[in-house]
């Protein structure tokens, strides 16, 4: 299990740094000048090439790609061409709104799929288990961005319950922060919850046709507890691959969704950078969230080894 | 199995009812739309649902009926592009690993394993800001993600057949591993591959609806039901249907082949087949 | 007043009848055998029994358990006879066990689910009944998990698991059917002691017949979901009523009539030297080396053209690697063989081997898995001719498989059919019929007969047999069923733990085996007539 | 906040009365001195002397930073930091008397050594300053005393007093100069408090200001980039005011509704297609007069600015005295335009390419000329582009065909007669008018001369003239003070006070 782990470590790491070399590649030949960005249409040429001197920008490629990614190694993402300011700085304050959004939904649409899993499968093929298996079969099929059109609508324009975007910050107080952060936190979370509440049902079906499970009905339990105590766990297997793979697609997610409600988040930064040509805060943006899937990934083996002991220990 | 038979399966018969629907649409547009889906008449904008403007129009005053027709062209030719990007890339790769296994095959898992360290869209936003938007970048973008998708269920579909006893008789027959390959282990994933092809369909449909609603997918004057949506955001407080529609025409596109997905995986399944 | 008795049980799924007017009875500390042929219905009177039926089975009829009549009972009423009053053991251990929870967890549940027993009193409980099956807790802590159990092992923990509250009846369902013989012989033993034990009533399902004259007391012999005889073991084995049981019988006992061996001449067709097979181990700790196992260690053993071996050993032992290797499917780690004195073991994969191949071919145990389900019959049997210098034209290709068709006893027409269109003692036909379209001089058979139903496997072993003298073909039989290699070959090879410790004429070794490898396994190994011949001199 | 309770249904209401209580504490003050402004873009550094983002002075002019002059709500110049000026005869060289007492906001004080500082670090060579031609015409700056400076000029200006009103000329002290990106330290009304990176910057009042203290002790500019946030943040009431109102749509919605004033301003941003003269077809006057005429301003400023916008039939500003109506001379006429297109070569048109960059106008804009020109022949291929590429493409490698963007600098006329601009537009008529421009002082003289420039270009059509972008400005009803027009991007909010 150990080896295992450090295999999949060191997996990680040399991912994470030929995602590094691709990274760095890529948005070396993106077209546009910072500096000229920066100082706009009326500047003149010797204002911009001071600026480019100043950013750094006229150093050779590969002594740049080295001073980036070793500065990185020790925690330092550069400053901000843009900004002024240390890029952890900014990442920083906008992962105080992505987290926070991308924890919720994660748990909002656990809350949500593994009861409705559960349900389902113990209602295999009746009426009720139908009509929720087709509320989500509509819902993996709906865009999380046009949801979150219908969520503005519905909530923000007509009722005026929640702000239809923005975020006022932490500093306001939990409660407005929270209200700003429910309507983005829904769009993002029922579309998973719809898949994640699929594969549940699923995994539950296919975990209760195993022979143990007919083991465990012979010794007297009932199907409720037949359900609860032996196929939830084996069935977690399956629902923690498509958790995995879904944190990633969350992030993704922030992405479109930060940008509907504008909220202040990783999404936001890391797309206005890109259209600010603020390379070094979307190159250590990128690092950070291939790192973070990376983890993701080795967290999920993890919780693998805590679900199914035959992976934590030889035979 | 036949068509008739595979029609009784409710969900592939109503999946590949409005698969067939979508596509018989897009075919249409090309010969009919209700207007010139690009003509606009800024008079008449945003005008409701009506008699004259089935779905009513846009802020340009152009039918949003048309535009959709129109619209689903371009979702339509970006999915599954993509899908064939993926599909004609991924599967010979995945195939190979599993038949090679060794070197090859943890060099393609790990290359695996760094595309899908990328978020797909942020990877999406990357390609176009050097490329700019467009068709064909949307396109290459969602297409390079649907590589290892195809790679690793073609991979893993063959592992466990591999094991399988004919593959051995195939062997012990003289077959080489690339025959074995393609007479026999292609055949028997297919089915699979088709069911993820579908899956992948619809996730190419929604990727790019996405990406156009970013705005960098196709461009005016084509319209895409994303930057249709786009659009639509500022003026959903008096103009709710420019965005009620063709977020309705992309969740009918995606559920159908959904649906058809689903009922593939059980209309095809083997083991259903084998008892008839 | 019996401890069971089944009267008109009858249990449909949709249209199909699958049990048609079933009556049973069992004692208490009785055995009672349920015997058929696979689709007999036997696993379904089980699961009426427990009231287990998959969804959407219909049941008609009473059970009564101590007299009292369970067929009606609520699923409340089921959830607190099973378990407490039934037991059941299934046929596949490896399956049985929850994966993600400990042994002791799994034997204690069922305790503290009907008794209300705290977890430690549970826990000392489920200790105890381990223990009884074999497993004491000093090598066997409850905190064990099941994959890291044997194969017996983990039928020892669903046995504990069924008898850990002492129920009065104990269904048993093809209990030994996935172990190799000798723990077959040990799990029956066991069996045998806990029934005496508690008094237990024993409903043991089973499609072999020596297992079943062993065990059981009464016999009930099912066919296509209906009682074709029932009564005492040895008197409806010894003396069959209906002509069912007496086919059923004769087939169990059947041997076929093989050829007088050639006399063994000049080269061996096949001769295998110091053949050794290693893979690498696991490692254990991260820094310290692997060990690598030896499956195969260090054999040699000859075989003359028509000549028939058989491979016997437990599983495990070998067998099947050694095997590999000879097909050229495996290379060895060291050793060589030769056929027809041409070493192959490392030719590379080209002509060369490409020629060596058209003279050896294989039959699987598996007549589902030995064939791509997507290709048709012709094609399918065809595979081997692409190993021929000159590929047949298409009506030559159809020709010759029209001829092994015949040949193997299926009809020509049978061509354009799909593998699962084929029952499966056709599909081991057809199987056959792809191994001998080359001409090849040396057939390996893996378990070639295990998977089939008993009347099945005496014909095909007829086929094998008269295979052998009309093509003077050599077969190397691989086998853990002594009565397969008693009927089949002259010679036995006798395999332990990847080495050789016996061989010789197969009389010879299997009735008076030297090796203790070999005296256990003829000592497990059930013989129905010896038992049946025992059994009536006791009774006189 | 503010609830409609009519629209409200029973069983929300519980929902509702939790959502007031949270934000009651911000409807309860009686008169209120704090504002929050929305903004679409947040600026990337808060240095109006390092950087041309209109977005900064939108935050610190006239309210953290001061110039020694400044410009008005109409577009006049008033004195500043600078309390009188005296110019002398031959116009070359200007005596500026600045206040005193003044003190910047970390406590040094200003001085003329401050001023002579701010223009010469303007204009030296390593200078980052976006807007270096407005001092192009200083040849020297003398500290007589702490309170006096006299600068000469290399010729005369008419428009130095002017440019020295721009926010690229405002006084920075050389102890915080340095700093001014991250922390900006001015002499105005309002200090630097705080920036929430991506979501707000807060100002809150300078208790020492050396001038009238405005009515408002706290300001916040939040940044609300998306048009549907930003109807819906003003809706909801977390921001009071967006002077300049992305959403265009949206804005008869505020106009109905009692709650808000819609103030619909003018901005010095002249919105045109240029084309690129240097490139043929563009290179042939009746290809561009063509286009002229093939464009209906009317249904660009219907559809992409739902009404607002004035048409422009020349680089002008309509509020300006000079202004010229010549949009009658390029009127929208189909059939002349591909008549003109005949006439250059291409009777069945041409294909060509359009760059757009980011905002809506442009976007919008751009689909409908596109549309227009299409109707005339020409198929031009919308490129939708980033602002850093349009930059490099467009405004640098004038590497394109045709584009959409606002030029929103006032008075910058000289565009056309800048050799190395992106329109490739050379006629040295037009430049020797421009130079004229700019030697000349008297008013009179220099309308007349504006009035010539608007004629040639509306000849030459060396770009299309679109319309001259509004100010789409809306706030809170009771809310008075803030500027009507964009003279110059800024938000004085030195006169904003809430009525009671």
């Amino acid at each position: 299990m150990l080896s295992y782990l450090l295999k999949r470590l060191a997996i990680g790491l040399v991912t994470l740094f030929v995602a590094s070399l691709v990274v760095f590649a890529v948005l070396e030949v993106v077209p546009g000048d910072p500096a000229r960005l920066m100082l706009g249409m009326g500047a003149s040429e010797d204002a911009i090439a001071a600026l480019r001197d100043q950013m750094g920008l006229n150093q050779p490629l590969a002594l740049r790609y080295l001073s980036w990614a070793g500065h990185m190694l020790i925690g330092d993402f550069g400053r901000s061409y843009t900004y002024g300011v240390p890029v952890r700085e900014l990442i920083a304050e906008r992962i105080a709104v992505s987290l926070p959004l991308a924890v919720m939904a994660l748990l909002l649409s656990m809350a949500v799929a593994i009861p409705v899993g559960l349900f389902s499968a113990a209602r295999r093929g009746r009426a009720s288990d139908m009509a929720v298996m087709g509320v989500t079969q509509l819902g993996v099929a709906i865009p999380n961005f046009w949801f979150a059109l219908l969520l503005v609508y519905v909530f923000a324009v007509t009722l005026r319950l929640v702000p239809a975007g923005g975020f006022p910050g932490w500093s306001a107080g939990p409660g407005p922060a929270f209200q700003a952060l429910i309507l983005p936190a829904l769009a993002l979370a029922l579309p998973q919850a719809a898949i994640l509440a699929r594969v549940t049902r699923s995994a539950l079906i296919e975990t209760l046709s195993e022979d143990y499970i007919r083991t465990a009905r012979a010794k007297g339990l009932t199907r409720s507890a037949v359900l609860y105590r032996h196929a939830l766990r084996n069935a977690m297997i399956p629902v923690l691959t498509i958790l995995g793979l879904q944190f990633a697609f969350l992030l993704a997610g922030t992405i479109i969704i930060e940008n509907v409600f504008y909220l202040p988040g990783l999404g936001r930064l890391v797309f206005q950078a890109i259209t600010q040509r603020d390379l070094i805060v979307v190159e250590g943006l990128v690092m950070l969230l291939v790192a973070t899937i990376i983890l993701v990934n080795l967290v999920v083996d993890l919780l693998y080894a805590a679900v199914d002991p035959r992976l934590r220990s030889p035979r | 199995m036949t068509i008739g038979q595979a029609l009784r399966n409710p969900s592939f018969a109503a999946g590949l009812a409005i698969t067939l629907a979508v596509a018989a649409t897009a075919l249409l547009s090309f010969a009919w739309t209700p207007y010139d889906a690009s003509a606009m008449d800024i008079a008449a904008k945003l005008q409701a649902p009506s008699a004259v403007h089935w779905l009513g129009t846009d802020h340009f005053g152009r039918d949003i009926l048309s535009m959709i027709m129109v619209g689903s062209r371009n979702s339509i030719a970006v999915a599954l592009v993509a899908v064939g990007i993926g599909a004609g890339l991924g599967i010979p790769l995945g195939l190979a690993a599993a038949a090679r296994g060794g070197w090859l095959d943890e060099t393609l898992m790990r290359l695996n394993d760094l595309v899908f360290a990328f978020p797909a869209l942020l990877s999406a936003i990357m390609i176009t800001a050097i490329f700019g938007p467009g068709v064909f970048n949307a396109i290459v973008a969602i297409g390079i993600f649907n590589i290892p998708v195809f790679a690793r269920v073609a991979r893993g579909a063959a592992l466990s057949l591999l094991r399988r006893e004919f593959i051995l008789a195939a062997r012990a027959a003289g077959k080489s591993r690339s025959r074995i390959a393609v007479e026999h282990v292609l055949p028997n994933i297919a089915n699979l591959l088709i069911v993820q092809a579908t899956i992948q369909f619809s996730l190419g449909i929604l990727a790019e609806a996405g990406l156009s609603y970013l705005g960098l997918g196709s461009q005016p004057p084509m319209p895409s039901w994303g930057r249709m949506l786009f659009e639509a955001q500022t003026m959903i407080g008096f103009a709710p249907h420019m965005a009620l529609f063709p977020g309705l025409a992309i969740v009918v596109t995606v559920l159908g082949l959904n649906l058809l997905g689903d009922g593939l995986r059980d209309v095809l399944d083997p083991r259903l087949q084998e008892q008839r | 007043m019996a401890l069971l008795e089944i009267e008109r049980l009858s249990v449909s799924i949709g249209a199909t009848s699958i049990l048609r007017d079933v009556d049973m009875t069992l004692d208490r500390g009785m055995v009672h055998a349920l015997v058929g042929e696979s689709g007999s219905g036997k696993t379904m009177t089980a699961l009426a029994l427990m009231q287990l039926l998959p969804h959407g089975a219909a049941m008609n009829g009473h059970i009564r358990l101590a007299g009292k009549d369970i067929a009606t009972a609520s699923e409340s009423e089921m959830c607190r006879l099973r378990g407490a009053e039934i037991g059941m053991v299934f046929q596949e251990p490896m399956t049985a066990l929850n994966p993600v929870k400990t042994i002791g967890e799994q034997v204690a549940e069922g305790i503290r689910w009907h008794t209300g027993a705290s977890r430690a009193e549970a826990e000392e409980q489920a200790r105890a009944m381990l223990d009884r099956v074999g497993l004491p807790p000093a090598r066997f802590p409850l905190d064990r998990y099941p994959h890291q159990l044997s194969g017996g092992q983990r039928q020892r923990v669903v046995i504990a698991i069924a008898c850990a509250l002492k129920p009065r009846l104990l269904i048993a369902d093809e209990p030994t059917t996935a172990l190799d013989v000798i723990l077959q012989a040990q799990i029956l033993d066991l069996l045998k002691s806990l029934v005496a034990e508690n008094d237990m009533g024993l409903l043991l399902i089973s499609h072999d017949l020596a297992v079943v004259a062993d065990m059981a007391d009464r016999i009930t012999i099912l066919r296509r979901g209906e009682v074709v005889e029932s009564g005492e073991t040895v008197r409806v084995l010894s003396a069959p009523a209906d002509p069912y049981t007496r086919r059923f019988t004769q087939a169990s006992l059947h041997m076929p009539d093989r050829p007088a061996p050639k006399a063994a001449s000049g080269t061996p067709l096949l001769s295998v030297g110091n053949l050794t097979r290693e893979y690498p181990g696991s490692r254990i700790e991260l820094f310290s080396r692997a060990v690598p196992t030896r499956a195969v260690d260090n054999v040699s053993f000859e075989m003359a053209e028509g000549q028939s071996i058989a491979l016997v050993g437990r599983s495990g032992c070998g067998k099947s690697t050694l095997a590999r290797m000879v097909l050229a499917l495996d290379r060895p780690t060291s050793g060589e063989i030769r056929l027809d004195g041409q070493r192959i073991d490392n030719l590379p994969d080209d002509d060369a081997l490409r020629q060596a191949r058209q003279k050896m071919q294989i039959v699987f145990q598996d007549p589902y898995g030995s064939f791509d389900p997507r290709q048709k019959a012709e094609t399918l049997v065809a595979e081997p001719l692409h190993l021929l210098d000159r590929k047949p034209t298409p009506v030559e290709r159809r020709e010759r498989v029209a001829t092994v068709l015949e040949r193997v006893g299926l009809s020509p027409d049978d061509m354009d059919k799909y593998p699962h269109q084929f029952s499966g003692g056709q599909r081991q036909r057809l199987a056959i019929a792809r191994a001998i379209i080359t001409g090849p001089k040396l057939v390996v058979a893996d378990e070639p007969v295990s998977a089939l139903d008993v009347s099945i496997r005496a014909r095909i072993l007829d086929l094998f047999a008269d295979l052998t003298g009309k093509l003077g073909l050599a077969w190397l039989f691989i086998t853990h069923d002594l009565n397969v290699a008693r009927a089949m070959a002259e010679h036995v090879i006798v395999m332990d733990e990847g080495r050789i410790v016996e061989q010789g004429r197969t009389d010879d070794v299997l009735q008076n085996p030297q090796s203790e490898a070999a005296r256990a396994l003829v000592a497990a190994s059930p013989d129905l007539r010896l038992i049946l011949s025992g059994k009536l001199r006791e009774q006189g | 906040m503010i609830f409609r309770t009519s629209s409200i249904s029973a069983p929300k209401f519980a929902l509702v009365a939790l959502a007031a209580l949270f934000l009651s504490c911000m409807s309860a003050a009686a008169t209120r001195s704090d504002l929050t402004l929305g903004m679409v873009l947040e600026p990337s550094h808060l240095d109006p002397t390092a950087g041309a983002a209109a977005a900064i002075d939108e935050i610190v002019y006239a309210n953290i930073f001061e110039g020694l002059t400044r410009i008005g709500p109409n577009g006049e110049t008033e004195p500043a930091l600078a309390a009188s000026w005296e110019i002398s005869t031959d116009q070359r060289s200007y005596v500026f008397h600045l206040h005193k007492g003044v003190k910047f906001h970390d406590g040094t004080a200003f001085d003329a050594g401050d001023v002579k500082f701010s223009l010469d670090r303007a204009r030296a060579a390593d200078s980052t300053n976006a807007q270096k031609g407005l001092f192009a015409a200083i040849d020297q700056v003398e500290v007589i005393d702490p309170a006096t400076v006299k600068v000469t000029l290399k010729y005369p200006s008419g428009d130095f007093l002017y440019n020295m009103g721009w926010g690229d000329a405002v006084i920075v002290a050389p102890e915080s100069a340095a700093a001014n990106k991250e922390k900006p330290v001015g002499t105005g009304p309002f200090k630097f408090r705080n920036w929430a990176k991506g979501s707000q910057i807060v100002l809150v009042g300078n208790p020492d200001y050396w001038g009238e203290k405005p009515a408002l002790d706290k300001a916040t500019f939040r940044f609300i980039p998306d048009p549907a946030a930003a109807t819906a943040a003003l809706l909801a009431g977390d921001v009071q005011a967006f002077p300049s109102f992305p959403a265009p749509e949206a804005v008869p919605q505020f106009q109905a509704d009692p709650r808000f004033q819609v103030v619909i301003g003018t901005t010095e941003g002249e919105t045109i297609l240029a084309e690129n003269n240097a490139r043929p077809p563009f290179d042939n006057p009746k290809v561009r007069e063509a286009i002229a005429h093939a464009i209906d301003r009317k249904a660009v400023i219907d559809g992409a600015m739902f009404g607002f916008g004035t048409p422009i039939g020349s680089f002008f500003p309509p509020h300006h005295p000079a202004y010229v109506d010549l949009t009658g001379e390029r009127k929208y006429d189909p059939e002349l335009a591909r008549k003109l297109l005949a006439e250059a070569g291409f009777p069945k048109g041409f294909r060509t390419t359009l760059k757009l960059p980011p905002p809506t106008y442009a976007r919008r804009g751009g689909e409908i000329v596109a549309a227009q020109l299409r109707a005339v022949g020409i198929e031009a291929q919308i490129i939708p582009v980033e602002w850093a590429q349009w930059l490099d493409q467009v405004f640098k490698g004038r590497d394109y065909d045709l584009t959409i963007v606002s030029h929103t600098e006032p008075n910058d006329l000289d565009i056309f007669a800048r050799d190395d601009y992106y329109f490739n537009y050379h006629n040295p008529a037009f430049k020797a008018l421009i130079a004229q421009i700019a030697a000349t002082t008297d008013d009179e003289k220099r309308n007349a001369l504006y009035r010539r420039a608007q004629q040639i270009l509306s000849d030459d059509a060396p770009v299309a003239f679109l319309m001259q972008f509004p100010k789409l400005g809306i706030w809170d009803a009771k809310l008075q003070g803030l500027w009507k027009n964009y003279p110059i991007q800024a938000n004085d909010l030195t006169a904003a006070k809430w009525a009671d």
